[in-house]
């Protein structure tokens, strides 16, 4: 039963580790697993979720397994 | 669609993707590609080189979701998408994006939409080294 | 710009022009590329050849126009011009268009630009030889 | 005082002739050239003409010197 977290890019250094592995516990959306993975750390309100690979909000619920990832506005092309 | 750790030159990849494909030959009147390139300079500032940072895996399936969006919105007939990512130095290209159709009213389209598309939803961020330092780029200039 | 009476290969053309600007490296970030290619086909029949006529001292100066044209309305480093003419046959390019500028939002609609412009502009005829026979093209697909 | 005239692509085939040479003479207008040239040939409404590599209309005048050139629509690119 768990979550694994990935962080990307100055949000990677902000919170200081690209990955966490998280009990899932009383964990229902992404901004829980943000919450918990961060130790509540504040986050710009541009920053974007990932659920699986398909961007998300952060209201969007998590389940068991589930690859959830925080990151900047993408700067790719 | 492919992502490459190392630079690449541009003409050689479009030459050999297209000798891959000999059964496109003869069949397509129309080739429109894009390429982005790396410059010396961003925001009035000397770029030394630049680190591309990237989810491998959201961005494969990125690449891929894009490229088959275009497949279905125009009449094409192949489409080509190459990322760099990694340490990138100026005059490097990027990325590189072609597209393959009978005419130009879907060439153009589909390679504008590809670019558009990748430079919105693909998880790449850029950050620069400045004098010495590195800063990470916070957007994208507009399309 | 420049108009070709054989067979040319799309990419070492644009490696030899690029590599023929050493001041343009590091400086653009965006390149938009058109290339119009022979089908083996048109209007449902097979063609094996075509020739394309030209009024090669109008076409010239046409071409010289369309781009210096793009050069105003754009804020585009340099641009790229090579149309072949006499006789062609399936799978060769035809046309090759290049625009260098610093952002996709130049690049893509001078490239656009061109190519329309040239269609409509450049006094260039074709006529195809279908089964023995040549017939002349009446008109361009729309872009 | 003379006028040269080309003929392009079909339109060449149906004159029967790539180039002319004219006296002026009573030539005003790229029509006069068209109708001196070609004996009065007709032409399809589409056809084109340019006065010395530039686009114009029939009803366009010509001088001493002027190159004039009469063609089907332009097919390149």
């Amino acid at each position: 039963m768990s979550i694994t977290v990935k962080f990307f890019a100055s949000l990677r250094e902000t919170v200081g580790k690209a990955d966490a592995e998280l009990d899932i516990g009383t964990i229902r959306t992404a901004a829980d697993v943000w919450r918990v993975a961060t130790d509540k750390h504040e986050h710009t309100p541009n920053m974007l979720a990932a659920i699986n690979m398909e961007y998300a909000s952060l209201d969007d619920a998590v389940k068991d397994g589930d690859e959830v990832a925080f990151f900047p506005p993408v700067t790719g092309g | 669609m492919e992502l490459r750790g190392t630079a690449f030159d541009p003409w050689q990849e479009l030459q050999a993707y297209q000798h891959s494909k000999p059964e496109l030959a003869g069949k397509f009147g129309a080739t429109s590609i894009f390429i982005g390139t790396m410059r010396d300079f961003n925001d009035g500032t000397d770029v030394q080189a630049m680190t591309l940072e990237h989810y491998p895996a959201m961005t494969q399936k990125h690449l891929r979701t894009i490229s088959s969006e275009a497949q279905q919105r125009w009449d094409i007939l192949d489409t080509l998408i190459i990322h760099r990512y990694g340490e990138i130095h100026p005059s490097e290209p990027i990325v590189l994006l072609a597209v393959w159709s009978l005419h130009r009213s879907e060439s153009f389209p589909a390679c504008r939409y590809l670019i558009e598309e990748l430079k919105a939803r693909a998880p790449f961020w850029k950050q620069e080294k400045v004098k010495g330092d590195s800063r990470w780029v916070e957007k994208n200039t507009p399309g």
